[in-house]
């Protein structure tokens, strides 16, 4: 028994999270109604010895788990980090809006944690097996959130959406895992790379596979249900979905494509990540001008942002196709750092803009129309000067977090592309990606900037009454803005830190 | 005999799985379902499984199969009120790409018969049989503890979310 | 155990389909042909007047209770397996078993402290 | 015929007849119950592949099985759940006409 306990310890910090959330079911039912503003700060105190916990095991090396069902190293203790941040922003911000909303109750913490908690071992399962289970325990718990103001109707309907295509897409990555069970005999990622030669099977579950993550990180054409998703769901839940299940996504793709099909396996799946990218890119742009409702256009927005980490995942696939060329390999963990530094700037740019769509417009529902931020800048000047520094961070422009994430990214098709001509090898599809992710992000200037003219170019409109916001909130709003310039000054500390993290996957 | 029975069943899931994506009352697809998952019961004890047939019968049959015919119930639809169809040229495109789909599927199958081609190994009569009770559970606490563990997990946070949903006063 | 052992259950299953069916056939072939009327399909076919039609919608505290029955299908599930092997398992595999029951086993206080267990 | 492709063959078209239920039909039950279907295709696809590699790694297949029947049974209870507070405020099961944010 005490092998066992040794074993669980590295685990603590998902043990911590769990344990957490059934504290917050039983506080739920157990408490005074009247007593439930105190719930969320049981999920703060979860988070923070979480995190505790977390920083524990940070530069350790490898720890392999429970007969290789887990993998603790730094890629899965980096995303986890992430994701607890996250979750530590949305517990703050909905300190005064569940209770408006309607869902001020023991289950929305303890679903909240039970995701974050699904995550971080979906960002360090080894094993298909538990791989799969973290990934339903995310998802389904995020399905019960995305409904969670259940008597509007809106609400009813993001949850529905959200619902039916994730539990398709689901159906998808299960078919592909049992394929590429049935092509390898194993579940676990490391040893389905030992698996020698190219096998339909291996192709087609490899294909599943990636029709079922696009979706969960929502990459077009696998995008459908991110807009209406995003629009319907309470701004909180929003935000956590936006961020949190988008890092987690990420980290089991990048898991499982970078360490099952390594190396000449990158030649079949990159042209597949290149226009995946690319459509993902456009698509997300250039419809996210045409909306009117700001909660709607921070979606196809996120879908844009999916394409710009993909280019990152595209470079590394031309890289890893190509490792006979000096010095290809050494490009690798930079690119891989880069994608990590992104998660971390979107982290902070997407929970930041959605605490500030959280603040009411009117009585029940969010500040999301066009209309509802002009003269922002009039009734509440930090607000609005906060959620200028966000929406002037996603669209790349210097000096803030979103700019640095977004030169990495780039940079590292760049790099790639002048690896290759350097060695002969006259292909363009690395700075074709850069080039027409640099053109995408012109358009979307455009529409970020739009919200900021609203805010301060527009007169305020009448009947607008404005609910105090808590002052979780307030700190939200204020902590991110901070961690976003900082993050735009002095980059070179977290690229670090990313890079240490991507370490885990290439080296 | 193994042969008959197998094309048998097969026929059997495929008619019932067909018929239940085109009734229009959710009633006879629900029966449908139970036909389909009767029929997987059986396949799973023609692949030396009883331990999950049993299981299949328990928890698609018992659990799954009710939660669906209690919804039905609780909706109660009329007729008039199940709502119109797609379009015909809908479900033929919708048609042509779940068609694609298996074709590739079956392609992808047909072209690895290194590995899945002929037929299943045979079993050795008499030992630590393959799909009892005993081995799946040997399986579950050597390898996949976390799993088991992870699985009381999930089902608390999908009958939380269930309840938080659903409850009328909460 | 493969299917070929369940053969005589398959045949078994036949036969008391064969005679169903057999027993419904020839009752309606030679039987008294029945009149096709309206009364012949009322629910009461004495004539009672019906109070109201049965198409009601039921309360959803039958989809809460179908729902405290899947906490309970699903333990049960996968405690078979351990049931069977709890011997060679000992101490450690009671211990498992132990915190997959607990966790379950909070998750049952909280339907019942949610009332979820109660009819009205 | 009884062998580890025909096999994956039917759990394959079972899982496209799926597919097209979810992607074709417009009420939620039925697509629900296409989405069971869909798990139930893996589940035998998995089967197939356990027995056949049932002397090389380990249960891993059989153990994944009964895994997907729990997660299939969650999945349904929050998926009906949500069906269930979709329905109490629009009386209507027909997928359609969940058009709030059509633009």
């Amino acid at each position: 028994m005490e092998h066992l306990i040794a074993e669980m310890k590295p685990l603590s910090p998902v043990l911590i999270v769990f344990t957490g959330a059934l504290a917050a079911l039983l506080a739920g039912v157990f408490s005074k109604k009247e007593n439930s503003y105190a719930l969320p700060y049981i999920g703060i105190t979860t988070v923070a010895f979480a995190f505790v916990a977390l920083l524990n095991y940070w530069g350790r090396g490898m720890i392999w788990l429970l007969q290789g069902a887990i993998r603790i190293d730094s890629f899965g203790l980096y995303i986890s980090a992430i994701i607890l941040i996250a979750c530590l922003i949305t517990f703050l911000a909905s300190i005064g809006y569940a209770k408006r909303l309607g869902f001020e109750h023991g289950e929305y913490i303890s679903l909240l944690l039970f995701a974050s908690g699904g995550m971080m071992l979906l960002a360090m399962s080894a094993d298909l097996v538990t791989l799969f289970l973290s990934l339903e325990i995310m998802s389904i718990s995020i399905y019960a959130l995305a409904g969670m103001a259940r008597h509007r109707q809106k609400c009813n309907e993001a949850a529905l959406k959200y619902f039916i295509l994730g539990a398709f897409s689901t159906a998808f990555l299960l078919f592909g895992i049992a394929l590429i069970y049935g092509a390898t005999a194993s579940t676990k990622i490391h040893a389905i790379a030992q698996v020698q030669g190219l096998k339909p099977l291996l192709v087609a579950g490899l294909g599943m596979l990636i029709v079922g993550f696009g979706f969960k990180v929502g990459a077009a054409p696998f995008h459908v249900w991110v807009p209406d998703a995003y629009e319907g769901a309470p701004a909180t839940v929003t935000g956590f979905m936006a961020v949190a299940v988008k890092a987690a996504g990420f980290a089991a793709l990048l898991r499982v494509i970078l360490i099952a099909f390594p190396g000449t396996w990158a030649e079949y799946w990159w042209p597949v990540f290149w226009a995946v990218a690319l459509l993902t890119m456009f698509l997300g742009n250039i419809i996210a001008v045409f909306q009117k409702n700001v909660k709607r256009m921070l979606a196809y927005s996120g879908i844009a942002h999916t394409g710009y980490i993909l280019i990152g995942l595209v470079s590394l696939g031309i890289a890893g196709s190509e490792p006979y060329i000096p010095g290809m390999k050494a490009l690798m963990n930079p690119i891989a750092g880069g994608m990590l530094f992104y998660l971390l700037a979107y982290t902070f740019m997407t929970l930041g803009a959605f605490a500030v769509i959280s603040l009411a417009a009117r009585d029940e529902d969010d500040l999301e129309t066009l209309d509802d931020f002009s003269g922002l800048s009039q009734r509440k000047p930090v607000v609005a000067l906060a959620m200028a520094v966000f929406l002037i961070s996603m669209a790349g422009v210097p000096p803030f977090g979103g700019f640095i994430a977004k030169f990495y990214v780039f940079k590292g098709a760049i790099d790639v592309q002048g690896m290759l001509l350097a060695s002969g090898v006259k292909e363009y599809h690395a700075l074709a990606l850069a080039i027409l992710g640099i053109i995408t992000s012109m358009f979307s200037v455009y529409y970020y900037l739009r919200v900021v003219w609203f805010m301060y170019f527009r007169e305020p409109l009448e009947d607008r009454p404005s609910v105090a916001p808590s002052w979780g909130l307030h700190f939200v709003i204020f902590a991110s803005s901070v961690a976003i310039v900082v993050l735009g000054i002095l980059p070179s500390g977290f690229f670090s830190v990313a890079s240490r993290g991507a370490e885990a996957l290439v080296r | 005999m193994s042969d008959v029975m197998f094309v048998a069943l097969a026929v059997v899931s495929t008619a019932s799985a067909l018929l239940l994506v085109t009734r229009r009352n959710p009633l006879y697809a629900a029966l449908c379902m139970m036909v389909l998952f009767g029929t997987t019961a059986l396949l799973f004890l023609k692949l030396s499984a009883p331990f999950l047939a049993a299981m299949q019968v328990l928890v698609y049959g018992g659990a799954v199969l009710m939660l669906f015919l209690f919804t039905i119930m609780l909706l109660n639809l009329h007729p008039e009120e199940l709502g119109s169809e797609k379009g015909l040229t809908f479900k033929l495109s919708a048609g042509i790409l779940s068609a694609v789909l298996a074709i590739f599927l079956i392609y992808a199958v047909k072209f690895s018969r290194d590995m899945t081609g002929g037929s299943f190994p045979e079993l050795p009569a008499g030992s630590a049989a393959f799909g009892s009770a005993e081995s799946v559970g040997e399986g579950i606490f050597d390898a996949f503890v976390l799993p088991f563990e992870l699985v009381s997990v999930l089902i608390v946070a999908a009958v939380a979310g269930a309840i938080v949903l659903t409850k009328k006063k909460l | 155990m493969g299917a070929e052992q369940l053969f005589p259950t398959l045949v078994l299953v036949g036969l008391v389909v064969a005679t169903a069916t057999a027993l419904i056939v020839i009752s309606s072939l030679f039987g008294p042909a029945r009149r096709k009327s309206r009364e012949k399909f009322d629910t009461y076919e004495c004539g009672v007047q019906l109070l109201d039609s049965a198409r009601r919608r039921f309360s959803v505290k039958f989809y809460l209770t179908a729902l405290i029955f899947l906490l309970f299908d699903i333990e049960a599930v996968f405690l078979i397996p351990w049931a069977v092997i709890y011997r060679k398992l000992g101490v450690l595999g009671l211990f498992e078993t132990f915190f997959f029951i607990a966790v379950l086993g909070i998750g049952l206080l909280y339907i019942y402290r949610r009332g979820a267990l109660e009819w009205d | 015929m009884f062998t580890v492709d025909n096999c994956l063959v039917l759990s394959a078209v079972l899982f496209a007849i799926g597919v097209f239920g979810v992607i074709a039909r417009r009420n939620l039950l039925v697509i629900l119950m296409s989405i069971e279907v869909m798990l139930n295709a893996v589940n035998l696809a998995f089967m197939s592949f356990a027995r056949q590699h049932a002397f090389e790694g380990g249960n891993a297949g059989q153990i994944f099985v009964l895994i997907v029947m729990a997660v299939a049974a969650a999945e349904a209870a929050v998926g009906l759940a949500i069906l269930l507070a979709f329905f109490r405020n629009r009386q209507t099961a027909d997928a359609d006409e969940a058009n709030l944010m059509k633009n």
